[in-house]
């Protein structure tokens, strides 16, 4: 492994503990749970892209670097659909979001029929 | 102070903390995510330990069925805990505290954690250790000592989960009736199209990630248990957005229970097997001229029937759970 | 670095348990119990090669299994719940 | 149905061969007959179609993945800045979009590319419209121009 892979590995790793935090501290600050919901997404996506490719880079054993890849690929399948899921079923399950400006929540049904 | 000793500080501390949070938490679905996180948090422990096999398992059980199983026991049975207002068992209290006394009494003249010298360090682990590879010829040594020098033991683990399968049956199936009610899963699906989608790409991958798990158990972490676990929980997650009725035209349940009973069964008949052939019950080297490679096969055969059990077992329970609160909830 | 990355995930799970004890709703306990699944996966692989032992990705892969997996259950049953019981009951936290 | 159960055999041999590692007869027959024994069971569980193996996609996805990933820093950032900014950065908003995909599985690439990006999720999806929640209106904005559902909708053309 050269150098400059070692350096790159490196700051993918630190990047990515640095968003892992963020994420983390977005879940605790944010007002309700679909804002929290925003913050965890940062963990679930860029963070693990990064750490993930971080170790990728540290290995030469392309088994591991497979295996890796099988994880970060699946991740990155399954936390959007888990994320979306979780979401519904608490609109469904009655929760209302808060929406901080009042045009938000009117907008709702003018802006489909701009784009429309 | 390392980096490994800190880890375990904090996982074990993280550990106590949930354990006192879900004693505390009156309200039992927090519980049992609680009780999920605990799952998660003790398979990091076990693979700070090198307890590969265990961690796995815990994955597998600890941090994903358990959970679901909490769930699907909450769904019949209600959210909160009911405590009536004079409930005081002093009775039980005592009982515990005096157990728990003498636990602590009975450890004391236990070696200290870790020791060198503690007899177990001294017999049979590093016999395990060091002649396994030449006697059973497999690179794991948690898999020589589960599947063959302790066969007998895991064929007794194996009977158990199969006598769970049947008490699930024996009292959760008794209402069971193929009556054709309304699908409420089937009939929300085009809802769930995300997850419809994207369940059906990652079905068949965890089919075969189940299998892969099956037959690599003699090389890296994994085997029967752990195998069954993850090929059935393909099941569950069909059943989940599919509806139940759907994962039993594909499983029918009679041919479940039998395949259940064939995996006890090919476990004990490999150890008739060594018996016929002049050797101990389990002991594989009589299924071949090699012993080495009798080992082998010996291994893959109850790990198979292993496998066989616990997936349907699984499926067993799952849809006799999941059964029951469709009829509970049809009542209502 | 593995290890500034690996304290990183810790803090970053006793934020999540931290929100997974405050709630206040069923939700937001159930999305840091995937955040803190997530956290997990993320953790043995790091301990992995801390530990000079990448082969723990067996591991790893069944963890991100199973944690999209109880996702999917918890939300399942939340919708039987919510069918048979009145909705509030299910729902709100007290 | 014939060319999806093909492809899904490649997958999963591939997916087998890579996990594996070992490549003695013995591991490699057992890998054959399971194999087999998944494509059965996926035959049976009806999940192997256009959906479960969009092959048609397979030229067109990489391009778009690509720009995903940018879009994907891209808002990773803007969340992150408003995470340390605190609650007051943020305006909360929830809008339901006119979509024009012609294919459940557009939707679905379209539904999980916006909640893959962080400051977006979507809480719902149907036929013609999406309904999305957002950490800002601006993200909802950006949604409004239609880059995103216009590249998706290219896929598989």
């Amino acid at each position: 492994m050269t150098i400059l892979t070692t350096y790159i590995s490196w700051t993918f790793l630190v990047l990515g503990g640095f968003l892992c935090i963020s994420g983390a501290v977005g879940l605790l600050r944010f007002p309700d749970f679909f804002t929290r919901m925003h913050a965890a997404s940062v963990t679930d996506t860029l963070a693990t892209a990064l750490i993930i490719l971080g170790l990728l880079l540290q290995t030469d054993a392309w088994m591991v670097q497979v295996k890796l890849v099988m994880v970060l690929v699946f991740v990155l399948l399954t936390s959007p659909t888990a994320s979306h899921a979780l979401a519904k079923a608490a609109l469904h399950g009655g929760l209302k979001p808060q929406l901080k400006i009042a045009r938000g929540s009117n907008k709702a049904g003018q802006q489909s029929e701009a784009e429309a | 102070m390392n980096m490994e000793t800190v880890i375990n500080m904090v996982l074990l501390s993280l550990l106590v903390v949930t354990a006192i949070a879900i004693v505390r938490i009156k309200d039992l679905f927090a519980a049992a995510m609680l009780a999920g996180i605990y799952g998660l948090l003790s398979a990091s422990f076990f693979v700070m330990m090198d307890a590969v096999d265990v961690a796995f398992t815990e994955a597998s059980v600890g941090a994903g069925i358990s959970t679901l199983l909490m769930l699907t026991t909450l769904a019949m049975t209600g959210r909160f805990e009911k405590i009536s207002g004079n409930y005081r068992p002093r009775l039980a209290l005592v009982l515990v505290a005096l157990t728990g006394a003498l636990l602590i009494y009975g450890t004391l003249d236990m070696p200290a954690f870790g020791t060198a010298a503690a007899p177990v360090h001294e017999h049979v682990a590093p016999r395990y250790l060091n002649d396994s590879y030449a006697e059973i010829g497999i690179p794991n040594a948690v898999t020589s000592v589960l599947a063959s020098y302790r066969g007998f033991d895991t064929f007794g683990e194996v009977v158990v989960i199969f006598t769970a399968g049947i008490g699930v049956l024996a009292l959760l199936m008794r209402a069971e009736k193929p009556t054709p009610r309304t699908q409420t899963p089937t009939a929300s699906m085009h809802e769930h199209m995300v997850l419809r989608i994207v369940a059906k790409m990652l079905i068949p991958l965890i089919l075969l990630f189940g299998l892969y798990v099956q037959f690599h158990g003699e090389y890296g972490p994994g085997g029967g248990f752990q195998a069954g676990v993850i090929f059935a929980s393909a099941f569950f997650l069909y059943s989940m957005l599919f509806g139940l009725s759907e994962a039993r035209k594909v499983v029918n349940h009679v041919v479940v229970q039998i395949l259940a009973a064939l995996g006890v069964l090919l476990y004990g008949s490999v150890g008739i097997v060594s018996l016929m052939n002049g050797k101990n019950f389990l002991d594989y080297s009589a299924l071949s001229a090699d012993a080495v490679h009798g080992q082998h096969l010996g291994i893959l055969a109850i790990e198979l029937g292993v496998g066989i059990t616990v997936t349907t077992v699984m499926i067993i329970i799952f849809f006799a759970f999941s059964g029951r609160n469709q009829i509970e909830g049809e009542k209502d | 670095m593995f290890t500034v990355a690996a304290a990183a995930v810790l803090v970053a799970m006793i934020l999540a348990l931290a929100r997974a004890f405050a709630g206040p709703t069923l939700y937001d306990r159930i999305l840091a119990v995937n955040v803190f699944g997530t956290k997990t996966v993320l953790l043995i692989a790091i301990v992995g090669f801390l530990m000079g032992r990448p082969e723990f990705l067996d591991i790893v892969m069944v963890y991100a299994l199973m944690n999209f997996i109880t996702v999917i259950g918890i939300l399942r049953f939340f919708e039987y719940a919510a069918e048979s019981e009145s909705a509030d009951e299910t729902i709100k936290e007290r | 149905m014939k060319i999806q159960t093909f492809s899904l055999g490649i997958l999963l041999v591939i997916f087998w061969l890579l996990n594996s590692g070992h490549y003695t007869p013995m591991i490699l027959s057992l890998g054959a007959v399971s194999i087999a024994l998944v494509i059965m069971i996926a035959r049976r569980m009806k999940v192997v179609d256009d959906e479960s193996q969009p092959l048609h996609l397979a030229a067109s996805i990489p391009a778009y993945y690509l720009w995903l990933l940018k879009e994907l820093v891209l808002s990773n950032v803007d969340v992150v800045t408003r995470i340390w900014r605190g609650a007051g950065s943020i305006s909360p908003a929830m809008a339901t979009i006119r979509i024009n995909q012609t294919n459940d599985m557009n939707r679905v690439i379209y539904a999980n590319s916006i909640t893959l990006t962080p400051g977006t999720v979507t809480t719902e999806v149907s036929r013609d419209s999406i309904t999305v929640h957002a950490l800002s209106s601006s993200s909802i904005d950006a949604l409004n121009t239609g880059e995103m559902e216009a590249r998706i909708r290219r896929l598989d053309r």
